[in-house]
């Protein structure tokens, strides 16, 4: 066994009807995809607010997916369209921060698409490990 | 208008009038085909097997130079089509594929099937279209009933080729009714004619040609026309029952100023 | 250790590039084959042979020269099992084995007429040669 | 106050216990702060697992619990009546689901443990912040919706009218009836179709709690359980319904007469007037605006002028109309799928080549022929007729085209065609190519196993590669697999068992009613076992083959259950609200009306209120208030907040920021 195997910190934020339900999908299939993800159950996409996503790297985590249901189909009409516009902001800021691109995703994944919810996990989490550990915003007040 | 053009190995000798009425009907049309330099063998047949390097290695030259000459490469024979095409399309979708061919090519210019592959026949529907060719026509062949055989290398497989619908295809049809000649449609047209099994199992061969002349003249075929070398070689030679002319013959022959 | 069989099996899969266990067995490939009745295996037993690793006997069956490559299998079948393709890598398995090239440049003549079209010449040499 | 929480890890049997080692996670749960008690147990969610939670609510006083088991989306209603029952706040409960994404998709008992541990801390840490919680009420309008006029549509309806509510049907054509009202005979009893639906459809048009609407569609729904509001488009059909006796003197008097019938799948003819078919309910003509002369160029008028009623009105519009609905439920039904990517059964190119659908037309004795089996070609009897089975359905994503999954009537549809033409015409050859025979059902084998054994029809195992149209045959080539044969038949006709897919209609109507859909486009049930004719949408309930493919037995028994959910919701003059709604901080608020632009339920307006500032003076200040009996709890408003005043009850920004905080520890 390696001892030294790096596994990253990854945050997923899944709404109550799609991606939630998706990823409980994944797990009636058992579908296999690294622990490395943790999933917050939030109502809906638009429920996240950037401050979340900024909170999840000041901790230490390395990568942060949002999950909502496909646009147009929102339990709540338009939650996630005001996601995509929000992070679409969020994700400039990150740059600006230095945080790279990759690291911070939205994904769109239906409560059918427990296949696609895998999948995108596993992918996810290979892009953010070839990233290695991220550095750049934790806060320095909270180190001991 | 200028194509490159990939005559294939056929067309030069057994083929002729496949090659010849082809570039003249094109020059009628207003379009050029410019031979690829030195082009190589296509080998016939596609190797489907994925470890298959080398035998394809004459298809992605053409492609490079049409790719380096930016225009479209044309075939006109079914069989360099169908290689051509599915060589193209491993080299644009199969990365393991394609680096390997790039590795061994190794000339600094990797490809990664940029080049656009057209059948002559695409050519005459989607770029000049068949109502300009009907323009051109000459009304030589008015009331003649042709049937077109496709055979299968002009059409499968379908996701590749993308020819037409591989099941009740219409192009070679479209062209025909365009000639001023009336289309019969029959059942066999688009299943094989037993092709290069012509060597070794004869009579497979006159099996399959056999039942596609039945179903051809069933259906009032007055002759045939079809792209490939092979398919009117094997037709003729079990004894078709209908004259087997090329597609370019029938077209030359509507498209010529006497009558 | 892997069998050699298994090897053999796992390289077939590979090489064809094709899915044998996406197979439902409803034989549409044998319905539409031109070739069926000059094969000794079908294409649905190629698919099922080469899934369960019954490979010798399809190595030494006169089918692997049967098949036209007419990809009216690969076409129709439901499945996207792509049977030709299953084909065509056993018999490059069989081809490739040292001595076992079915065409030779010698033998070749004896098929020849005047009019047969280098196409059929070469394309043979593709199918039954390494 | 400080919270007292108690954790409870289930094993739920090996499910999760196999690959979590659930006393380390509740050993190490227990340390954690605020935690006072921390259990495992087989089956928390068992009676003797829900009375040790409330004997350690009891015992240790907790403030609030934990429990590491199932998805929230099973058992979390569960949990909090257990808390509920043990004298704490039901909103005190937070699951920390370690099965569906945890235990079943690692492998590794290591890493799955250490994952359930921080779950649990998260949930932990979650909880510890949350507040108790107490749901307010909503009303309930007492009338339900069905989108769907067939089958399934029908029995709902009926069945919630019976219980005394009203219900509307919403049909887009212009009678009701559906699938079923184009059916010869029915499997496995072979009673008539008709002899059974149009009763029900008289029933329909009768019932006085029932109202359908007929040629018209939902275009927009709105609101939520209970609450819906839902606007319908009647398509002008340009006679009165009110009006029109439904005598049909216009239907044979229309001078255009060559106008494909739908009804019986484009297989012959019908006037620009019409009424679909006999039985039709609401019997009353339907003018079709792409034929009628009048309607196009202003010439004709004839049906006009012999409508003794009256009824005929050139001039009708479409209509739109705005009812409020307690629930909805949706019965859109199915189609067979085109056969244009499967041409290799020549379907497109010879017309004795047809589907399941157009064969029961043609042994309808209401149909084209008149019950007479005739083939469509040239109108003489089949000899020899080819079934097959499977076209489109079973096929994977690769092949490119067709369903993946089995379209499940097929194979019993096609033994009753098989049957029926081999009692018709004994002198019938009947082939049918099957894959495999899929009879699960009450008498289906036992029919199917009649078919083969007393009518003589020649099943083969095996699958049509290709049918070539040769002059009047169909040349027919296939495999045998059992007698290892390629077969050649010289058919006459040529029957193919088309896969099913859900009408067109459901994916807009799904998108209205935000209810989900799986990757088909067939509506998803909030629980595939235990839920499964409500959609996870509250509110919204399903019927029929929307769901998933289903016969006609089947149906009938989902459209009942759908029934019942429906009359279960509307008995209660009250439902329980969503108490997770959002709240502002007035003092927070700065009334700048974010908040309000992005509610998607208008649920949050603002109001002038005096304030009592901290200098002792009294200020008017415009707040937002959010009406808590409207807001739905999606939380866009907290995020759109730029004081922060905005937050959302058991998913405030606190408690999301615990749960982070507790992951990346």
């Amino acid at each position: 066994m390696q001892v030294n195997e790096y596994k990253p910190l990854i945050v997923a934020f899944c709404c109550n009807w799609c991606s939630y339900a998706g990823a409980d999908l994944a797990g009636n299939n058992r579908l296999n995809y690294p622990a490395d993800v943790k999933i917050i159950r939030v109502p809906c996409s638009c429920r996240v607010n950037p401050a979340f996503v900024l909170r999840a790297y000041q901790r230490g985590a390395d990568g942060v997916l949002i999950c909502g249901c496909h646009p147009g189909d929102c339990h709540y009409t338009t939650g996630n369209y005001y996601t995509r516009r929000r992070m679409a902001l969020l994700f400039s800021m990150l740059s600006y921060l230095g945080i790279e691109k990759e690291r911070t995703r939205v994904e769109w994944i239906s409560a059918a698409e427990g296949a696609k919810f895998a999948a995108t996990m596993n992918e996810f989490v290979k892009t953010v490990t070839d990233l290695g550990k991220n550095r750049r915003l934790e806060d320095l007040r909270c180190k001991k | 208008m200028k194509f490159l053009y990939y005559p294939g190995c056929t067309l030069k000798n057994k083929a002729k009038d496949l090659d010849i009425y082809a570039r003249e009907s094109a020059l009628k049309l207003g379009f050029e085909l410019i031979e690829v330099d030195e082009f190589q063998c296509c080998g016939g047949v596609f190797t489907t097997a994925n470890d298959e390097i080398a035998t394809k290695l004459a298809s992605v030259r053409a492609l490079k130079a049409a790719k380096a000459a930016g225009v479209p490469l044309v075939t006109v024979c079914s069989a360099c089509h169908n290689v051509i095409k599915q060589t193209n399309y491993a080299m644009k979708n199969d990365a393991e594929f394609a680096d390997k061919v790039n590795r061994y090519i190794n000339d600094g210019d990797d490809y990664h099937g940029e080049a656009e592959v057209y059948h002559y026949l695409e050519v005459l529907r989607d770029i000049i279209g068949f109502d300009k060719i009907k323009e051109k026509c000459n009304g030589a062949l008015k009331g003649k009933k042709i049937g077109a055989y496709y055979g299968c290398l002009l059409l499968r497989p379908s996701s590749v080729m993308g020819f037409d619908d591989p099941e009740n295809p219409r192009i070679i049809e479209d062209m025909i009714k365009a000639a001023g000649a009336a289309p019969v449609i029959y059942g066999e047209r688009n299943e094989c004619c037993g092709g290069y099994a012509a060597l070794e199992e004869p009579a497979l061969v006159k099996k399959r040609c056999g039942i596609i002349d039945e179903s051809a003249k069933a259906a009032g075929a007055e002759a045939l026309v079809t792209a490939c070398p092979l398919c009117r070689y094997n037709l003729v030679k079990n004894g078709a029952n209908v004259p087997v002319l090329y597609f370019t013959e029938l077209l030359h022959k509507a498209l010529s100023e006497e009558i | 250790m892997k069998s050699k069989n298994e090897l053999l099996r796992e390289n077939i899969i590979r090489t064809s590039g094709a899915d044998v266990k996406k197979c439902m067995k409803c034989g549409k490939c044998s319905g539409t084959c031109p070739s069926y009745d000059e094969m000794e295996y079908h294409p649905h037993q190629f698919v099922y042979m080469v899934e369960t690793g019954d490979i010798e006997p399809l190595l030494n069956s006169e089918s692997l020269y049967k098949c036209l490559t007419c990809f009216a299998c690969v076409d129709r079948c439901p499945r996207g099992v792509q049977p030709a393709k299953v084909v065509e890598a056993v018999r490059l398995a069989a081809i490739r084995q040292q001595g076992k090239n079915r065409l030779t440049p010698d033998g070749v003549e004896k098929y020849l007429d005047d009019e047969i079209p280098q196409q059929a010449i070469v394309s043979a040499f593709r199918k039954y040669t390494k | 106050m400080q919270q007292r929480i108690g954790v409870f890890v289930c094993h739920c049997g090996t499910n999760i216990a196999a690959t979590v080692d659930v006393s380390a996670v509740a050993a190490a749960l227990g340390r954690e702060p605020g935690v006072v008690f921390a259990r495992d147990y087989q089956y928390m969610c068992s009676q003797a697992g829900q009375d040790m939670i409330k004997d350690a609510i009891k015992e240790y006083k907790l403030t609030g619990i934990v429990v590491c088991s199932c998805s929230p989306r099973m058992h979390e209603a569960t949990f909090r009546k257990t808390a509920a029952a043990a004298g704490i706040n039901p909103y005190m409960v937070e699951i920390a689901n370690i099965r569906e994404q945890c235990s079943w998709i690692h492998k590794d008992k290591d890493e799955g443990t250490e994952k359930a541990i921080i779950l649990g801390r998260a949930a932990i840490a979650k909880v510890c912040l949350n507040v108790p919680l107490t749901a307010g009420e909503i009303p309930v309008t007492k009338r339900a919706l069905v989108i769907g006029g067939g089958i399934a549509g029908i029995q709902t309806a009926l069945d919630i009218a019976d219980a005394g509510f009203e219900v509307d049907i919403v049909e887009k054509k212009p009678t009701i009836g559906g699938k079923m009202a184009q059916l010869d005979k029915t499997f496995p009893t072979l009673d008539c179709a008709a002899c059974i639906l149009t009763p029900k459809m008289v029933d329909a048009g009768q019932n006085e709690k029932i109202h359908i609407y007929s040629y018209s569609e939902v275009v927009s729904v709105g609101g939520f359980v209970g609450n819906f509001t839902v606007q319908i488009k009647k398509k002008a059909r340009y006679v009165d319904e009110t009006k029109c006796t439904g005598c049909g003197l216009c239907t044979e008097k229309c001078p255009v007469k060559n106008v494909p019938n739908e009804f019986n799948l484009g297989m012959d003819t019908r006037h620009a007037v019409y009424i679909p078919f006999a039985q039709a309910v609401p019997k009353v003509a339907t003018i079709d605006p792409n034929y009628c002369l009048m309607l196009k160029n202003g010439k004709c008028g004839l049906c006009s002028k012999l409508c003794g009623a009256g009824a005929i009105n050139y001039k009708q519009e479409d209509e739109i109309i705005e009812n409020k609905y307690g629930a909805i439920v949706a019965a859109t039904g199915y189609n067979p799928i085109s056969m244009d990517k499967f041409d290799e059964f020549a379907y497109s190119q010879s017309k004795d080549v047809i589907t399941s659908l157009e064969f029961e037309r043609l042994m309808n004795a209401a149909g084209p022929t008149g019950g007479v089996l005739l083939r469509p070609s040239d109108n003489e009897h089949p000899k020899t007729i080819v079934f097959v089975q499977c076209v489109g359905s079973r096929c994977s994503a690769d092949a490119g085209k067709g369903k993946e999954y089995c379209s499940k009537i097929c194979c019993m549809y096609t033994a009753k065609h098989a049957m029926l033409t081999r009692e018709k015409y004994p002198d019938t050859d009947v082939y049918v190519f099957y894959i495999d025979v899929r009879t699960p059902g009450k008498n289906f084998d036992e029919f199917y196993r009649r078919a083969a054994e007393q009518y003589g029809v020649h099943y083969i195992k095996g699958m049509v590669g290709k049918v070539s149209p040769e002059g009047k045959k169909l040349k027919v080539r296939g495999s045998d697999l059992i007698a290892d044969k390629q077969l050649h038949i010289d058919a006459d006709l040529v029957v193919l068992a088309a896969a099913i897919e859900p009408d067109k209609t459901a994916r807009p109507l799904a998108t209205m009613l935000t209810a989900s859909m799986d990757t088909n486009d067939f509506f998803t049930e909030a629980h595939p076992k235990l839920r499964p004719v409500e959609s996870p949408t509250a509110g919204v309930f399903l019927s029929g083959c929307c769901q998933g493919p289903k016969d006609i037995p089947e149906t009938v028994a989902q459209a009942g259950a759908a029934a019942s959910k429906v009359i279960g919701l509307l008995c209660h003059d009250k439902l329980t609200a969503n108490p997770c709604v959002a709240h502002s901080d007035e003092w927070m608020c700065n009334g700048c009306s974010s908040c309000e632009n992005v509610c998607p339920y208008h649920a949050i307006t603002y109001v002038e209120k005096e304030f009592r500032m901290p200098d002792r003076t009294t200020k008017i200040r415009r707040v937002a208030s959010v009406n808590p009996a409207v807001c739905q709890g999606c939380g866009a408003c907290t995020v759109a907040c730029p004081s922060g005043a905005m937050d959302l009850f058991g998913f405030s920004g606190k408690q999301i920021s615990a749960e982070v905080d507790a992951i990346c520890r």
